[in-house]
């Protein structure tokens, strides 16, 4: 698989991508859609929907199962699309991406089949503040089943982690660092690669979350030297319902095997039973096949617009917004990390969120107000919820303006 | 602007969203609920006095959320003092069939007038959560339970 | 939701209906495709894929999330097919359809968060030797990991599975009877309402697998009284990626959730998290929204064609593909249960059935050659693999005329 | 029928399946693997004597398959006897290049002839596996292993 050269040096031409995206060309009550909620989801191309709706109407069968001549095409689709996973997260080898159905199933995986086993009480885990929920929550349960302890790094008032806290929070009983690649509310974009170095120091593997990290710049996981580095179909302009996991391959053949079912065995008996290899023996069940094709597709798509492009065409734009906003009275930015991606999250002093959203709304505006699965970061910076606007490839400065103007809107509303 | 905006928030509903009224804890209440809406974080606590006769004695609310849940909750305090708890259960559903644009007609008059501020609800379908979370909880205090789902 | 009028009386018009699947007018190795996997996947009507289509080049937000217009949008159609699946098993109560990823998932859930924590160590689960191993290995799962045993009830040399058999097995320490509805090697239909009934005569809950029960049949969980039914989108004419799981409310309610993340969540702290109800509870993370939306148009297909009417087109291929494989000599059907789905496996002799799959590939034959991950069936009839041709509404006379003429063309090969 | 069938299912083939060389256990071997497709369940259990030298003083399998997984076993049963370990990878590695359809110009000249049946297997992928179960298992006998994979 050779991968496409970025075309960092021709202009971006925004306008010619959105022609990409259908939807984007939809009115919403009366005003043309202005799409800032792309931190939940990315809208997909055409490239995606034609690359899902070609492989069920030409191609589709089930996987790893029948000889003919269906099921040995939509295999090797199935297994292509995999190491064009393994080239977009620059992983050493094929058998180290294993599909799941989303993020969330990715880390409850890493949870469940690596460390769970591993967890005696009083363990360690430690957390940022500014994990999202799925990146809490199964370490939760590690906790409420096994006695784990969580330990949390605080971030900066700017919400930057440095990575000394998180070395700092290390003790001789923490098992697992779990961090975010970037944070899906602050947008702070963590120093992982030191992270990391400083968690191995202490000889203690580390989880990055990257479902927000992968989408707006280039990830290697090999420099990294990360553990675990996890991220979602839907967030990365391809199809909900899949999601996927790199893991070193010397974690993934240690670790027991998450869910039961087909193609993850070698022989089953009534007694007893044998696991196959990873990447299968993570892969129980009829895998999300479709999405995978679609996936495949929308990576292909970022690296023809090229991912460094695409990052910082998505970084000008939050950067404007930011200066908008500042600009504002009784705006107040939340989060102002040194290394920040495209994610600007901000109140509206007596605004709530929620009436701010849907204002927003009616001016053609999606952002997205709450706690953004967050609410151990919403508790840190003492407030209920945010109002959010995230940027992708295919959003421009006059959307940035709209947003502005919509803004100015809500405050008249409030006044 | 856009008028089923301006339907919205009337200055009605920011008045009371700005200034609740019945807003603090009631030292004497026998029926307390809370009502949480874990979509967006809003919180709500009931406190109602209900003498022997099952009337709403006194009634008072505390808690965070958007224009529309605090004016909806403050609406709702100011019409239920003195009233039966069945009657309180009749406004309720009165008002959910209101702020869903259904047919309201089982409310009297009187309330339906009152509560006409609340009717533009009904055309921001994701808002009607935030409405309806201070009624849920006041009915899972009258029923005696500890917590109200917003829906 | 109305349930649209079955089509019994008007003539089954099976070319009419294929006309909706434009997979079907493929060829292989330049012969028509005459698709007889459907047991391993079905192929998807047009309907499904437009639906999806136009729900991500119109509709697409994520769900539960947003006040936005689109995430309104979304997440109406989201609930609308929640509606659509009860509608389609009868179910009591919308909160008692819960999305997962496939049937397999379906199946861990109920393992996991149902049983595993009544599990003592020699509690024991009752399975029929005809089970898929996704319908096994999570049960395996208890075992290995919490000391429970597996009790298995066997089946006639027919396939026919006695329902006294299955009460005979539960004994005192039973917690669990885990049954197909309909085997995906044999086509045995098993009379689960009465195995329902005996089960909880004694106590004991019952889960069904209904990935291919539920294909093949009106299914109606409030007359069955089941306490868990386990469907698969792919296989009911939908997308990959999602699954049903059907679960009495009250069951529901008591269970701990499965997977942590996102939106499953009433409230995290960092020492404390509280759960949301069911169905929320249950789905973890950025659901398979576009996947929801394709599966509630398969189900809508399915009831225009007629769910009686598609029943009885598909035995009746079935049983003429019987006759006419018993006609042949050296041919050994493999399941002739009393009640039997359009599903039919069978051993040549002295042609494995890689090579009879292999050969009859070339005729255009898809069918599916293996152990279909029923292992534990296979050691019950002492076959290594068996020759599958199972049948969906768009198959054809002609097409099983094409699959026995293809039998004969492997009997030359190997004369 | 089709070509490609026909060459896949030559008479030699079908013979060797039919009448495998070497099958069965071999009482005196030092090196035994296992290789096991779990998609479709086949086995071949090879048996190995290795000389001093390392040579393959004598050669056996066991198993259950279809045509063509027994028939590749029973012919490389025949070619390897009397190889050094090197050899009998040096084949094994012409050996795959030829059944994958890729440049086979590894394989000496009358190797090539006698593996040349084989090389049918190459227009079904699918089948690839089927042809190379017993290879493995032989590479991982003399690695001292216990199993092989499949691929
Ligand atoms: C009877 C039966 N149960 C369970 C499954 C598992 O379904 P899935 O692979 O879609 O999870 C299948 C199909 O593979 C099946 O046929
Ligand atoms: C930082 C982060 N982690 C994890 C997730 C979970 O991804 P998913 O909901 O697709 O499983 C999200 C998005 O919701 C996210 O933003």
């Amino acid at each position: 698989m050779t991968r496409p050269l970025p075309k960092t040096s021709r202009e971006y031409d925004v306008e010619t991508l959105r022609r990409d995206f259908p939807i984007l060309t939809k009115t919403v009550h009366g005003r043309k859609l202005v799409y800032l909620d792309n931190a939940a989801s990315a809208q997909k191309p055409k490239q995606v929907l034609d690359a899902m709706t070609t492989f069920m109407t030409e191609e589709y069968a089930n996987v790893h199962r029948g000889v003919h001549f269906l099921s040995a095409v939509a295999t090797e689709r199935y297994e292509a699309a995999r190491a064009r996973m393994q080239a977009f997260v620059g992983a050493a080898h094929e058998d180290e991406i294993i599909y799941t159905h989303g993020g969330t199933e990715a880390i409850n995986l890493v949870a469940s089949s690596f460390l769970a086993p591993r967890i005696e009480p009083g363990d360690e885990i430690v957390l940022s503040v500014m994990e999202h929920h799925s990146n809490i929550v199964p370490w939760h349960f590690l906790r409420e089943r096994l006695g784990a302890v969580l330990k949390w790094v605080n971030v900066s008032e700017e919400g930057d982690l440095d990575p000394q806290d998180v070395a700092r929070a290390i003790g001789p009983k923490t098992k697992m660092v779990a961090i975010t690649h970037m944070s899906n509310v602050l947008g702070t974009r963590t120093a992982l690669k030191e992270i990391v170095r400083l968690a191995h120091e202490k000889g203690v593997p580390v989880l990055a979350d990257g479902c927000q990290g992968a989408v707006h710049g280039r990830v290697d996981v090999k420099d990294l030297d990360v553990d675990f580095y996890v991220m979602t179909g839907h967030k990365l302009y391809g199809p909900t319902g899949i999601g996927i996991l790199y893991g070193k391959r010397a974690h993934l053949k240690a670790m027991r095997p998450y869910q039961g079912g087909g193609e993850m065995i070698r022989v089953v008996t009534r007694d007893n039973v044998t696991y196959a290899d990873p990447p299968m023996r993570f892969e129980a069940g009829t895998p999300p096949i479709v999405e995978t094709v679609g996936l495949a597709a929308a990576l292909g798509y970022m690296e023809s617009v090229g991912r460094e492009a695409m990052a910082a065409h998505e970084n000008a734009l939050a950067r404007k917004a930011e200066a908008g906003l500042r600009a504002l009275n009784g705006v107040k930015l939340i989060g102002e990390a040194k290394d920040k991606g495209p994610i600007v999250s901000f109140e509206t002093i007596g605004i709530h969120a929620h009436d701010l959203a849907t204002i927003l709304d009616r001016e053609g505006v999606a952002v997205r107000a709450g706690h953004h699965c967050a609410q151990v970061l919403m508790d840190r910076f003492d407030v209920p919820a945010t109002a959010r606007a995230s940027f992708a490839l295919y959003n421009t400065e006059e959307e940035v303006d709209a947003l502005i103007a919509a803004v100015q809107v809500a405050r008249k509303v409030f006044s | 602007m856009d008028a089923d905006l301006r339907e919205l928030y009337q200055e009605i509903i920011l008045d009371h969203s700005r200034h609740p009224r019945h807003f603090g804890a009631l030292a004497d209440a026998n029926h307390v609920a809370e009502g949480y809406n874990p979509l967006c974080g809003d919180k709500v606590k009931i406190y109602l006095k209900l003498d022997d006769a099952d009337r709403i004695a006194d009634i008072a609310f505390e808690g965070k959320g958007c224009a529309i849940s605090v004016a909806s909750a403050s609406l709702m305090s100011e019409m239920l003092k003195g009233r039966s708890t069945e009657e309180a259960e009749q406004l309720l559903s009165g008002f959910l069939h209101l702020v869903k644009g259904e047919d309201a007609s089982d409310l009297e008059e009187d309330d339906k007038e009152h509560l006409a501020v609340m009717a533009g609800v009904s055309a921001f379908p994701m808002r009607v959560k935030c409405a309806t979370l201070a009624w849920h909880a006041m009915k899972a205090a009258i029923d005696g339970e500890e917590s109200a789902k917003s829906e």
